[in-house]
């Protein structure tokens, strides 16, 4: 057993930075950093484009905030959005003072480039890899600290919880394979989104959405999980992003006829129109028959021929490093193949603006947590930033929990259950977990992508069920404890099957179109009805829907044109 | 295509051979993967962003340290040989003992040292000449890659290796550091700068080219200061 | 591991690193053997005895050896001198390949040098 | 600067240039014909003071270089670096002797 003051799951940049916080506070605190990977190795080191913050005259926190609103497609809570755009500059300047290498302008000030939605060039870049520094620096921050200790390579399996109030978490350590209890005053859950649900996609594999599913069989509701936001311009056959950075930096998207199709569907803003627009847009040429033929199916073009070898080299090294070893193909000379992929998870766990979940003493920030100023889509660009500022929040909100908190025991009941559970209970059929994550892939990329209709999401229903049904019997073929992959993916494929029963549920309850949910047979937004964010509850039975009011302050909900 | 792998697993080290179907453009981690799913479920490797950005997945590739995730095996004849990295631990299979090798990077103090004001940040200047002289060396992924070929880091465990030694020159190469000094106290001790000997594999191994040698041996210019 | 280890890496440069060990250590025993010789001179007899076995035709196939451990020492010491002054690191492959040619000529010349001394 | 290392590091640099051309021109005044290497003329060269100079020269540029390069490589090692100080001061001693040794020579010449 490790007794820690705070603990927290997941050490991408959401989990760091409540870390530091905390260890800057308070040296005396001490934090246990518990993730599934070493912390470098976190999926927001993929993170390409930048982070939007105001920093300069020409722009302003409302003209920020009213972007974001309307990119949500008015499902953003607003004064969570009010909140957030005032801390986003602090944030960027914060990691500069850690030595972020941003990009520069040439008088030596921090460079921002246009992204999609953002009405001014607001999005602050180190070259086409800011989550990757970003990520290095607050890491490289956290060793200076020695209240702080990593746990990396320790697998999430459970939250104690009693009386609604959190106790601890048990974890695998993989490389020994022993359950490890954390006994922990305030758990911060920043486990990152769920993408791997989706067979194409942007994600890191390890992406499967541990925290989030964990939270939810716990009993803490998710928020907007039918919202998932599909990025315009993933590599074919892949699935690698090509940042949105390549259209703010001026690329083109282009059919097969060489036209650029953006004009018939945002006039105004052409290619840097928010994502759900183009993804859709994109999706309607493939349908409807513009888009190029390839042995890995149809495809567009991102053209950046234009911008120039010595642009590129300079603000998007990495994307053309990536195409030309992956395909081979030089940007700079011919355009890249690009169709919409599975990005990035809108919803998550519930929390209100202070990152608080229902359970008391149980954090949650970064893309696990829908604190919901992404409402029905996010802009880019406002995700890394989100997970600096709620990471923030977080651990500060977990610092002046546990003041008041004395200590805490965990249940023994609660360690004999889940060492029964994993090591008894779990992997003894013969069903191949990885041909069940598979189907689940194929079901999600079917029924669940940009277009869906009822007929669609009620047969990835049955399906997921029936899924569920062969997990029962899932097998795990290992017997050697030490870093036992079919254990983990076993557990992972479980926690997957759940997200994606309250994505598909959500989805054919949710009976209108809004940002990054079309439904093809509910065409219209439906703001009578459908201005209230979904929150699934976990029972035995599978999830049960409530609904939140979403809060509107300033912006009241108009049409949405770009 | 046949892929010969070197397993480990209850302190046994052995060789196994598997059949992978290759198609066009698939990479070794995609083969690594196709393994785990179809044929072995235990085969145990580390694998994260598969786009040569997070350094989980570097393993050595008929001798020489590669990152599976940007191996084409187009490149590959008919039989592929992977091993785990050199001159660490192996835990199982392909995954081997990190924690020493992120050790040696902490002790190097790799973070700027400046005055500045948590509560309160201010924007400090740095023009994209002062940016230049530093930034390739900020791109280390500390995939091991280096450190598995260093022939000093073979025989002496200690020196602090490749990787480390490139984050401290990036840090004192910034133009906002003020811990020069207290670093190169660090680096200028045997087990530092002084272990090197330009045997330049490291930069030949590289993925990221960034030129662990002449971080290195510019480091170990500023200890004459 | 020991010194097997300098020989685990493909690479070239990995290469030139051990034999640059080697030759080194080759290099500090002929450096024992040359003071004996010093020693020896304090005798006519003695010198002249150790002189006509080592100076001879048997012999020359180690003389050449032992040039080439030297040329190739001091050469390939050269080329890491020039990288550890920080220059040509983005080069090296070209540095390694002059010098390598470099290397092997000044093996030739030495070698014929001493071929023609040896007379007949 | 920063103790006795990165001396040491540049006088290996400068002893291993100085001797490329110190030991060429060695080769060539013992080698370009087969009478160089007889008794008298070893006698002769060692007697004479600029060559005395030249051979001192050589001797302490070699010895230094070569014990140096051996102490690099023990101390690259696990069980030199463990005991650090004694493997210095071995070095050091073996290769004040050697040069000590050799001068005595040259000097009774």
């Amino acid at each position: 057993m490790i007794d820690c003051d705070i603990a927290i799951v997941g050490a991408g940049l959401a989990g760091m930075r409540a870390a530091v916080t905390i260890a800057e506070k308070n040296s005396k605190v001490s934090v246990a950093i518990i993730a599934k990977t070493y912390p470098i190795r976190c999926h927001s080191v993929c993170a390409e484009g930048g982070s939007a913050a105001v920093l300069r005259k020409e722009d302003s926190f409302d003209l920020h905030a009213w972007d974001t609103v309307k990119g949500s497609d008015f499902l953003a809570d607003q004064d969570a959005v009010e909140f957030f755009v005032r801390e986003c500059p602090k944030e960027i300047l914060r990691l500069e003072n850690w030595g972020c290498p941003w990009s520069r302008n040439p008088d030596g000030t921090i460079a921002q480039r246009a992204f999609g939605g953002h009405s001014v060039n607001r999005t602050v870049f180190a070259a086409d890899r800011t989550g990757f520094h970003e990520v290095h620096t607050l890491y490289e921050r956290l060793l200076k600290y020695d209240n702080v200790e990593f746990f990396s390579e320790y697998f999430l399996t459970n939250l104690a919880i009693e009386d609604n109030r959190i106790q601890g978490l048990s974890a695998i350590e993989l490389k020994t394979g022993n359950l490890v209890f954390f006994k922990a005053k305030a758990v911060i859950l920043a486990t990152g989104g769920a993408g791997r649900l989706y067979g194409f996609t942007t994600y890191s594999h390890q992406v499967t959405g541990d925290g989030m599913a964990i939270a939810y069989r716990c009993g803490v509701p998710l928020k907007d999980m039918e919202f998932m936001q599909f990025h315009p311009t993933g590599l074919v056959p892949s699935g690698i992003l090509m940042t949105e950075a390549c259209r703010g930096e001026g690329g083109y998207l282009r059919n097969k006829f060489g036209e650029r199709f953006m004009q018939k569907y945002a006039p105004e803003k052409m290619e840097l129109a928010p994502r759900d627009v183009v993804a859709r847009a994109m999706w309607k040429e493939i349908i409807e028959g513009r888009a190029f033929e390839g042995e890995h199916g149809p495809y567009l073009a991102l053209d950046l021929t234009h911008l120039g070898e010595e642009k590129i080299e300079q603000r998007l090294p990495m994307i053309r490093e990536a195409a030309i070893k992956f395909l081979d193909i030089d940007p700079v000379e011919e355009p890249l193949p690009v169709k919409p992929v599975q990005h990035y998870t809108m919803g998550g766990i519930h929390t209100n603006m202070f990152t608080e979940t229902p359970v008391k003493g149980l954090f949650a920030a970064g893309e696990c947590a829908c604190v919901s100023i992404h409402g029905a889509n996010r802009l880019g660009s406002n995700s890394t930033v989100e997970c600096l500022v709620f990471g923030r929040v977080a651990g500060e909100m977990a610092l002046k929990y546990i003041e008041n908190v004395k200590d805490v025991k965990i249940n023994q009941e609660f360690l004999k259950e889940e060492e029964k559970r994993i090591f008894d209970k779990i992997g003894k059929g013969n069903e191949n977990p990885h041909t069940i994550k598979r189907e689940l892939n194929e079901t999600m990329d079917k029924h669940l992508w940009i277009f869906r209709n009822g007929d669609g999401l009620k047969e990835a229903i049955r399906k997921i069920e029936e899924l569920k049904e062969r997990y029962s019997q899932a097998s795990i073929a290992d017997d050697c404890r030490k870093f036992n992959v079919a254990l983990l993916s076993t557990l992972e494929v479980g926690y997957m099957l759940d997200l994606a029963e309250v994505v598909a549920m959500g989805a054919l309850l949710r009976t209108e179109s809004r940002g990054a949910h079309y439904r093809l047979d509910y065409p219209e937004r439906n703001d009578k009805q459908w201005l209230v964010h979904t929150l699934a509850y976990y029972t035995r039975e599978g999830p049960r829907f409530e609904y939140l009011p979403v809060t509107i302050t300033k912006w009241k909900p108009v049409e949405r044109k770009y | 295509m046949k892929f010969v792998i070197r397993r480990f697993k209850d302190d046994k080290s052995f060789w196994q051979s598997f059949e992978v179907p290759v198609k066009k453009g698939m990479t070794l981690l995609d083969g690594l993967f196709y393994i785990r799913e179809n044929i072995d479920p235990s085969l145990a490797f580390r694998a994260s962003c598969r786009m040569g950005i997070c350094g989980s997945c570097a393993v050595k590739v008929n001798g020489r340290p590669r990152l599976a995730c940007e191996t084409q095996l187009s490149k590959f004849k008919k039989e592929i040989k992977i091993e785990p990295l050199d001159n660490f631990r192996v835990i199982r299979d392909l995954v081997t003992e990190f924690e020493g090798f992120f050790a040696k990077h902490k002790k190097v103090k790799p973070y700027l040292i400046a005055n500045t004001d948590y509560e309160n940040p201010i924007e400090q200047l740095q023009t994209p000449e002062e940016l230049k002289k530093y930034y390739i060396f900020t791109l280390c992924i500390k995939c091991g890659s280096c450190l598995s070929v260093c022939p000093s880091s073979a025989t002496l465990e200690s020196s602090l290796g490749p990787a480390a030694l490139v984050s401290a020159y990036r840090f004192n190469a910034d133009s906002r550091d003020r811990g020069k000094e207290e670093r190169l106290k660090i680096v200028s001790e045997s087990f530092g700068v002084w272990r090197c000997h330009s045997a330049m594999e490291c930069s030949e191994v590289c993925p990221k080219q960034i030129e662990p040698a002449k971080a290195i041996q510019l480091l170990r210019r500023e200890t004459l200061r | 591991m020991g010194v097997m280890s300098w020989f685990k890496y493909k690479s070239p440069f990995g290469l030139a690193f051990a034999f640059q060990r080697i030759t080194g250590i080759i290099l500090l025993f002929y450096l024992i053997l040359h003071l004996c010789y010093l020693t020896s001179l304090q005798s006519r007899e003695l010198y002249e005895t150790l002189t006509s076995i080592t100076v001879s035709r048997q012999f020359i196939i180690f003389d050449s050896l032992l040039i080439l451990c030297g040329v190739f020492h001091g050469v390939n010491g050269i080329r890491i001198i020039i990288h550890e002054l920080g220059i040509g690191h983005e080069l090296r492959r070209v540095v390694l390949a002059v010098s390598a040619i470099i290397a092997i000529l000044g093996w030739i010349i030495g070698s014929y040098i001493l071929f023609m001394a040896l007379g007949d | 600067m920063r103790g006795f290392e990165p001396l040491a590091w540049v006088f290996q640099a400068i002893s291993g240039i100085a001797m490329v051309f110190l030991i060429t021109t060695h080769f060539l005044l013992t080698h370009s014909s087969h009478d160089l290497l007889s008794y008298d003329s070893v006698l002769y060269r060692m007697t004479n003071m600029e060559y005395k100079i030249f051979y001192a020269l050589l001797l302490i540029f070699v010895t230094f270089h070569a014990f140096n390069g051996l102490r690099a490589i023990i101390l690259d090692t696990e069980g030199g670096m463990r005991k650090k100080g004694a493997v210095n001061a071995v070095i050091v001693t073996a290769a004040l002797i050697a040069i000590f040794y050799g001068l005595y020579l040259l000097s009774k010449f």
